[in-house]
């Protein structure tokens, strides 16, 4: 191993640790808490829950600088906050409150956040593929040493925008981190079911990206693998891909009776949820104290409560602002 | 003989007819196979037909749509279901460039039977990538038949002519109407020319469509009791339109509004709008009107998603501008 | 100052104008490089400004214009060229979905300062696939300016403002525009908000845009010799809508036709009518027309192609009509 | 080489010679005359000549049998002459007149004949891959033995319809030839230019479908490698890839100043030239003697000929028709 390549590995000290614990549990408890919120109907529309998948987008984001973009999908409450969204404004969006990021007016499918060039929350499938090769392509032309990643699904990949994307990202040598988010169905149609090459990272290697696949069940390797991939895209060597395998505990959207997988497969995937493993092994390994988890664990509780009081509190947008924010007050 | 059911079942019943009448008829869209449709329309059909016949897609709408149109002239009778109109934008190409113009490039030689459903709408706070009413970008297109089945009869009757009709019919269903309970009559037939007047009245004729008819007959009702005999069409044939039945009614009442989810401007309102100045502007008391859906992408909120679209009161208050009352 | 150019060239010297004061700016689409520009538009450009700032894609309509659109919200100001208004359905969903919603479902935070130039239109016996004006299709969209410059001087005005615009911007070219030769004065600026009326008249409003304009004027001196006074309007900003100058014209002829070189039904047409109809009925002395393309996927023959599309005779026809002559 | 393979070779007889001579040859003066016509302002609109790639048409639909479908392009008069078109319909088509195959609605890019399976004739880059698709999928599920041949340009490749049509036809394992007419260039656009991987058969494998490259300027190469292929997808292996590299020897359209490329080029290319040859080839080898390649000219001028008086004599649709044939007659 190179010296390069040591110090593109995570340092897994008791701090990194202790983030990363954190993060992946606030998304699970915030998605806990958005779902009984759902039952309640104060949250409506399509609710999409990452619970599950939280390895993928906590250890991907270790590695980003302020100044790079993010493209996400309906699933991105976690990438959100993980990316440092306040949770209070994710949570009141999700109400349609005026307090969320986005006023209210997008919801659970459209956390938007200028401040954290974090650019949706984007509800068509592969719609923000050709987005982040844009992102990427206004940083390159203005020699910005930025980083844009898109994370989507693999039902993606069967879209045109996923080749078209692809394709011109490798052709104009652009500085994106494609990032699949491999959980082996779209809604009910299983990946055997949607691809002939259902080897994801085999397909984008096939643009001449160089695209590995990772355990996206496990943060320290995502993290790891996120490292490398940035590393390199910073450096010019143009786009990179990443398929994250992983797998969603939950239905697609609180719609979906799951009549496509059955019981046990959830089961045995929960097994080996991430943080289940990321907590055993740190436990374990005596880098984390059982008592560190439930500080965190209060630390959150609070946070989600504080989150949910204040998107009660918050104000609907008033009637009158329907027509605002189409075009640029004129 | 006539039953009591949904309209979400109503079309699947229309489906599995036509599938167990004709070996050509198939479905395929996202989903419609194992986890039985995005509105539970095509749930259980899988079992029973196969999966060749209730054929999952991959998320390809352009493709898939494409692969249905070529089905269709290869000799299939295809149903291509596609989630939202939203969506269907991934297809359009397929729609307007192949679709709906090899009749008339190939001098009449082809012809593509085939019949797309797309469900269309908003009310479910799905936001602005989800409840769009494009119908109107259909009906532009020549080539092109474009349904809207409001009630479960229709729901249920017009898919039987759709799949009959030589060249290729996009039907729209509206979010709102899945879950609406109401008398099915199966050996009811319907032809895809006319227009239906949904209630008589003598002062105002209130047209629309889709969605927005149980709106529209609500008004209505509401109006009866201010003493105003609204009349209300439903024209759930948005291409072809029928012109005569709604000349007539205008004739009649002399005064008239439109009710269309769809944004106002370039709205199907505006179009059935220019047709009654054409054909009706002698026989006008007052100017026609139009409620539409606001100019703006449909918010998440409830409150802000109903004041987007047209509602009981605004048809109303429409329906009175126009009776100068 | 004035000068002789085509509207070729006044396209083009437009963007290079706008290249050379402000480095942000850049031209993309299928050979707008090495091959010079479909309509040759940005010939030579590539020497100048080099392949990154006028860049050949591949094609892949709606990535490009995607990618266009995400440049637009990485702070560049990108000029993306797509070759006919027949293709840009294959970057729709991107148009509507992505660059016109954003700011809204972001709840103002984010803006995109793209803009479109699509070529549209028939003439050139180019058939089915190469012919159409969905002018209205783009007109319907909120969040969208959509333009239409049909003289010289709009041509190469009309492109400063639309990148000043915060908001993404479609500009719609007519294929037989380009040729044209017309003064041009670098000098003078036009706001993205009004029409033109292009031709001062009493007797009647003839209302148009693109590529019909020139076709109209001309009725328009033909009336002339009849003794019909005709008004003539360019739209030339088709979304949002200069009202006011369309019903003050009308408040005065009190006859209007409408000249669209879209399909008739579902067309910008129907809703200029549909806006008189509301803001203009009471002053109206006559039904007013629609002069449109006849409901076909335009023909390749020449006089299929002309019987197809909105000719002098026909708005003369259309004019007296209304005129009651 | 195995039984079955040999009996996959073309079988070079005198008259299976004469016949690819014969074909090549009608494309190559049909469209000479067709260039010819164009500045006489007989013909209008776009004109796309195939001039320099007759071998790959003439040589893939040796493989047909009359109920096998054919998607191609606006580049398509030579398809449409192989396939069996007669000239004068095709000719006809392209005055627009009322004898042309598709009563001349159509024009160059819009040639259609039902009767011969032959589905177009499309302007839209890419759109023709989706249709081949669905032709097939008829096919399959009416379980008849037919195969569906989608000619189309390198450029296409780029477009998402390229990657979801050959997704779909891998997956549902249909009986579709995809046949890319690599000819460098997409109007301006040369292959390394649009493509981030310019061997554009690596790409179709990397859909899982057996692919294979073929020099397109030698017409018994294209034949047997589409025997091959025609074979496999017959007896049900699924979709085939064959890309034949070629190269066109006129503008992209009459319009086309070919900026992009220079003369030398282009003659470089006009030297490997398929007709040149293959006549070379057949005369050396003492197939056929000079003037049997005499006699098919001669014949061929006659049928040209013909061609234009039909298309001269035959009427222009009456006005009255504009709208006919938008719909079924009601
Ligand atoms: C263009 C488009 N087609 C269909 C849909 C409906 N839809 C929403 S999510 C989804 C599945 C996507 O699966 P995947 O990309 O694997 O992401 P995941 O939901 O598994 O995270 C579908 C079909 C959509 N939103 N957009
Ligand atoms: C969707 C679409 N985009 C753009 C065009 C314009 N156009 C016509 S042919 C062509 C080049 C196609 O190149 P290729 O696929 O290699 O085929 P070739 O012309 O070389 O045979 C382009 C850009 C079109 N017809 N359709
Ligand atoms: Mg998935
Ligand atoms: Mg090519």
């Amino acid at each position: 191993m190179s010296a390069k390549d040591k110090d593109l590995r995570p340092h897994l000290t008791r701090d990194h640790c202790l983030d990363l614990m954190r993060n992946m549990l606030r998304i699970r408890r915030f998605e806990e808490k958005a779902a009984e919120l759902y039952t309640q109907e104060k949250i409506r529309g399509f609710l999409h829950l990452y619970i599950g998948e939280e390895a993928v987008a906590t250890g991907v984001m270790q590695t980003l600088t302020p100044e790079d973009a993010i493209v996400a999908t309906y699933r991105e409450h976690g990438h959100a906050l993980v990316r440092g969204v306040p949770m209070t404004g994710v949570m009141a969006e999700m109400y349609g409150k005026s307090g969320g990021v986005s006023k209210g007016r997008g919801g659970s499918m459209h956390i938007f956040s200028a401040e954290h060039r974090f650019y949706g929350g984007n509800a068509i499938v592969g719609g923000g593929l050709p987005l982040a090769v844009g992102l990427a392509l206004a940083d390159k032309m203005q020699n910005r040493p930025n980083v844009t990643v898109c994370f989507f699904g693999e039902g993606a990949a069967a879209e045109g925008e996923f080749h078209e994307s692809l394709n011109l990202a490798a052709l104009w040598q652009l500085p994106v981190l494609f990032v699949c988010e491999n959980n082996l169905y779209a809604m009910g149609t299983a990946l055997a079911r949607s691809e002939s090459e259902t080897d994801i990272h085999a397909k984008a290697a096939s643009y001449k990206i160089t695209s590995e696949a990772v355990d996206g069940m496990n943060v320290v390797d995502v993290e790891a693998a996120a490292r490398r991939a940035v590393a390199a895209v910073r450096d010019g060597k143009g786009p990179y891909f990443l398929e994250c395998r992983t797998y969603r505990f939950r239905a697609h959207s609180m719609f979906d009776p799951q009549l496509y997988r059955s019981k046990d497969e959830v089961t045995e995937w929960e097994e080996k949820g991430p943080i289940r493993r990321f907590s055993d092994w740190v436990t374990k390994s005596g880098l984390l104290h059982a008592d560190d988890i439930e500080a965190i664990e209060a630390d959150i509780a609070k946070e989600v409560e504080d989150a949910v009081a204040f998107a009660e509190a918050s104000p609907w947008e008033e009637v009158e602002t329907l027509l605002e924010d189409v075009g640029a007050a004129s | 003989m006539s039953e009591q059911v949904t309209y979400r079942d109503a079309v699947g019943a229309a489906i599995r007819d036509a599938m167990t009448a004709d070996d050509r008829v198939f479905i395929m869209g996202e989903d419609v196979g194992r986890y039985g449709g995005t509105y539970a329309v095509t749930k259980g059909m899988i079992e029973d037909f196969g999966e060749d016949r209730v054929r999952d897609t991959p998320l390809s709408e352009s493709g898939f749509t494409g692969a249905g149109i070529g089905a269709a002239l290869g000799g299939m009778k295809p149903i291509v279901e596609i989630m939202t109109v939203n969506f269907s934008l991934l297809a359009l190409d397929q729609i307007l460039n192949t679709a709906a113009t090899f009749r008339h490039m190939s001098g009449g030689q082809l012809n593509i039977p085939v019949v797309i459903r797309i469900s269309t709408g908003a009310g479910r706070q799905l936001a602005a990538q989800h409840s769009h009413s494009l119908e109107n970008w259909y009906a532009h297109i020549p080539g092109l038949k474009v349904l809207a089945p409001a009630t479960v009869q229709d729901a249920y009757a017009m898919l039987r002519p759709a799949l009959e009709d030589p060249d290729p019919v996009v039907i729209f269903e509206h979010v709102m109407l899945y879950g609406r309970t109401e008398a099915l009559d199966k050996e009811a037939t319907v032809d895809l020319s006319s227009a239906a007047v949904r209630r008589n009245g003598s002062d105002i004729s209130l047209i629309t469509y889709g969605g927005s008819l149980y709106k529209t007959l609500e008004a209505a009702e509401k109006l009866a009791e201010d003493g105003i005999s609204a009349e209300v069409i439903d024209l759930r044939v948005l291409r072809p339109l029928d012109d005569a039945t709604i000349l007539k009614s205008v004739g009649k009442t002399r005064r008239a509004v439109i009710v269309d989810e769809g944004w106002k401007t370039g709205s199907l309102a505006a179009e059935v709008s220019a047709r009654i100045m054409e054909g009706g502007f002698w026989s006008l008391d007052a100017p026609v009107g139009r409620v539409c859906s606001a100019e703006v992408p449909i918010p998440y909120p409830k409150h802000l998603e109903d004041a987007a679209l047209p509602q009981v009161d605004r048809i109303i208050a429409a329906a009175k501008l126009a009776l100068g009352r």
